[in-house]
């Protein structure tokens, strides 16, 4: 398991990379999931009140 | 068109654009080379080459407002698109004031400056006919992102952001010596870009 | 900005939305599985060489995803069909994600390969370049108040972009003596071992999956806010 | 003898109509007011008219000619937005001195401001006036006096008493030589002009 976490003595290169490049993808997935949201109770309010 | 042109250059003279302080303007930039990188004379040769550029780029992404944006503004843009009906020969003239006020007076000084820069006459000639050509293409692209920009205020940033990258194949080879003829060639292309895309951008604008 | 969707293919988009959020995840989980265990260590970049599993797909969808951004920018003003509007503005984050996702994980890859964050050369100069338009079209959107007006400039400024990376790719390989071989040429040379090019071809479909899904997701966004922009004028 | 109509112009933005079956007719020496709420799109009218705005259905016509394929058509008329076309920085003689440039005619200017009581600020920046005083020198852009056609956008907003009647003064004496006026307003007029439209 060490020798795995080690990766050939590239650990901070490997790490870093592969955990920075998935955060910003989950970031950025929420980011729009919450946007969606919002818009979509934005939306449905100003729907219901032209109802 | 030569209304437009006498209109422009008279603006530039009464607001704080004129030749006087362009010249300074471009003086005092490159003032900084030997302030930041010392005084060895090969290396302030070699710094003056690019410094000179991106003195001229400067001076054209903080004017680039004063294209259209400012006219847009007021309203005085309107009374221009009205008097020339046809839309081509307004973008001439602009970028022929937009030239003359602010790539000329680099233009003229430059003999000056190259020798306070201790560059010899061959040297000085060759970054002259680059910046003569690269000046045109730069101001072409100044004008097309100024039009299409209008409709966002005092964003001098984003054009910036915009500007640069478009900029960046003039810097290059303006920075070298021989290669006027791919100068020449990138200011054609930008002219008939910039030609479409500044009366697509002033009639989306006009409505 | 008035789009004729019919209900029910939104309806489609939406049901598909939690499938494609599970294929993402699985596809990553299992790529992750054989970029990080599953293959062996490069014998000249030893396990550094790992990074290329993200760094290459990330470089390749960044560049896809400008073509079709700066592609349905063309097929709008020419259709004046508003659906490539749409199209255009929901990829157009996606694709920036990856451009700096590329950037970043190339110079982490360069660091130990060749000894510096960063080599002045063509490729990376013009990744860096395709960030900035990236940011361009999105933020000159967002700086024009009148919506209509900001995607029909937006779009102009795609195209003029999409002319512009070849321009600055030619100058800086003209400029510039250190030429790197691009990582296609790489992959089709022989020395890669097929025990590399699965856990490559994983991740690809990996990021693929990611584009679509929140592309997706994005454009019913981009939809709803059409509406909400134009319900609060 | 000029006529400019329009013929079931309607104009679309995006998915909102702003002008719907606009019909109207007029002839030399007579004035139109258009009127309607804020946001009712009378300024997009005037724009449709000076020929800003291309896309619209129906016909806008002067002498019987679409006004798109009239090649002189935008040397007739003399349009007065809201916007003032100042420069802010500059002083009222330089301004005045740069339209005379754009609009390719000198004019005596002190004589017209002093009947507007503006002399006294020939020198004075823009920036220093007030609202009123900045409308008064926009419309003095009406003395020019090579055009059949005036389109005024809000030509009233800011002005006091005595500078509305001197405006109203102004439009009567161009429409006595034959001159056509289109105007724009949200309020009542102290004066009824010869039409009215509400959109």
């Amino acid at each position: 398991m060490n020798e795995l976490l080690d990766m050939g003595g590239y650990a901070i290169f490997v790490w870093s990379s592969y955990g920075i490049f998935f955060f910003s993808l989950i970031i950025f997935f929420l980011i729009n999931i919450l946007n969606l949201r919002k818009y979509e109770k934005i939306f449905n309010k100003t729907k219901n009140k032209i109802d | 068109m030569s209304n437009l042109i006498k209109r422009d250059l008279l603006l530039s003279f009464y607001s704080s654009a004129n030749f006087f302080f362009t010249v300074s303007f471009f003086i005092l930039i490159l003032m900084l080379i030997p302030f930041a990188f010392g005084t060895q004379t090969e290396q302030l040769k070699v710094l003056f080459r690019g410094v000179v550029w991106i003195a001229l780029a400067l001076s054209i992404i903080i004017t680039v407002d004063r294209i259209y944006n400012a006219d847009y503004e007021d309203g005085n843009l309107d009374i221009i698109m009205q008097k020339n009906k046809t839309i081509e020969y307004l973008i001439i003239s602009k970028y022929i004031t937009h030239w003359f006020i602010y790539c000329l007076p680099l233009l003229v000084i430059l003999p000056l400056l190259s020798f306070l820069f201790y560059l010899d006459y061959l040297e000085t000639t060759q970054i002259f006919i680059n910046l003569f050509i690269g000046s045109f293409g730069m101001v072409f692209i100044a004008n097309f992102v100024s039009a299409l920009t209008l409709g966002a205020r005092r964003t001098i940033f984003l054009k910036a952001i915009i500007m640069i990258p478009l900029f960046v194949p003039f810097i290059i080879f303006g920075s070298d010596a021989g290669s006027w003829p791919i100068l020449l060639a990138l200011s054609m292309l930008s002219f008939v870009i910039s030609i479409y895309v500044t009366a697509y951008g002033l009639r989306l604008y006009g409505e | 900005m008035y789009i004729k969707i019919k209900n029910n293919h939104i309806e489609l988009i939406k049901s598909a939305n939690p499938y494609l959020i599970f294929a993402t995840i699985f596809a990553f989980v299992i790529g992750l599985y054989y970029s990080l265990f599953q293959s062996p260590p490069d014998y000249i970049q030893g396990d550094s060489m790992r990074i290329m599993y993200i760094h290459v797909p990330s470089a390749w969808f960044a560049l896809m995803t400008y073509s079709i951004l700066a592609g349905s920018c063309v097929l709008w003003f020419i259709t004046r069909n508003p659906l490539f509007n749409v199209v255009a503005r929901s990829i157009a984050q996606v694709g920036m994600i990856f451009t700096l996702m590329s950037l970043i994980t190339g110079s982490i890859w360069g660091k130990p390969t060749w000894g510096v964050w960063w080599v002045w050369d063509a490729r990376l100069t013009s990744m860096l370049i395709l960030f900035f338009l990236y940011i361009a079209y999105i933020f000159l959107w967002q700086a024009i108040s009148n919506k209509e007006l900001a995607s029909k400039i937006s779009a102009a400024l795609a195209i003029i972009g999409f002319i512009n990376i070849p321009i600055i790719k030619f100058s800086v390989d003209w400029w510039n003596t250190l030429h790197q071989p691009a990582s296609i040429s790489k992959l089709s040379a022989p020395s890669i071992d097929v025990s590399m090019l699965i856990p490559l071809f994983i991740m690809t479909a990996a990021c693929f999956l990611f584009l679509v899904t929140v592309s997706l997701i994005r454009f019913r966004l981009v939809l709803i806010e059409n509406k909400v922009l134009r319900t609060s004028n | 003898m000029n006529e400019l109509k329009t013929e079931n112009l309607s104009c679309k933005r995006g998915e909102n109509i702003v002008l719907n079956n606009i019909n109207f007719s007029i002839k030399s020496g007579e004035t139109l007011v258009v009127k309607g709420r804020n946001g009712s799109g009378k300024t997009t009218l005037l724009r449709i008219l000076s020929s800003f705005i291309t896309s619209y259905e129906g016909k806008v016509l002067f002498n019987d000619v679409g006004i798109s394929e009239d090649n002189l058509y935008n040397s007739k008329f003399n349009l007065i937005g809201q916007k003032n076309s100042l420069k802010e920085n500059l002083s009222i003689k330089k301004n005045l001195e740069l339209w005379d440039i754009l609009f390719n005619e000198a004019l005596d200017h002190t004589k017209l401001l002093e009947h507007n009581n503006l002399y006294h600020l020939f020198n004075k920046d823009v920036s220093s006036l007030s609202d009123g005083q900045k409308k008064c020198i926009s419309l003095h852009r009406l003395n020019y006096n090579k055009y059949d056609l005036w389109f005024l956008d809000e030509p009233f907003v800011f002005l006091d008493e005595v500078n509305t009647n001197l405006l109203i003064e102004k439009i009567n004496q161009f429409n006595e030589n034959m001159g056509t006026v289109i105007l724009t307003s949200n309020i009542n007029l102290p004066k009824k002009f010869h039409k009215e439209i509400n959109i």
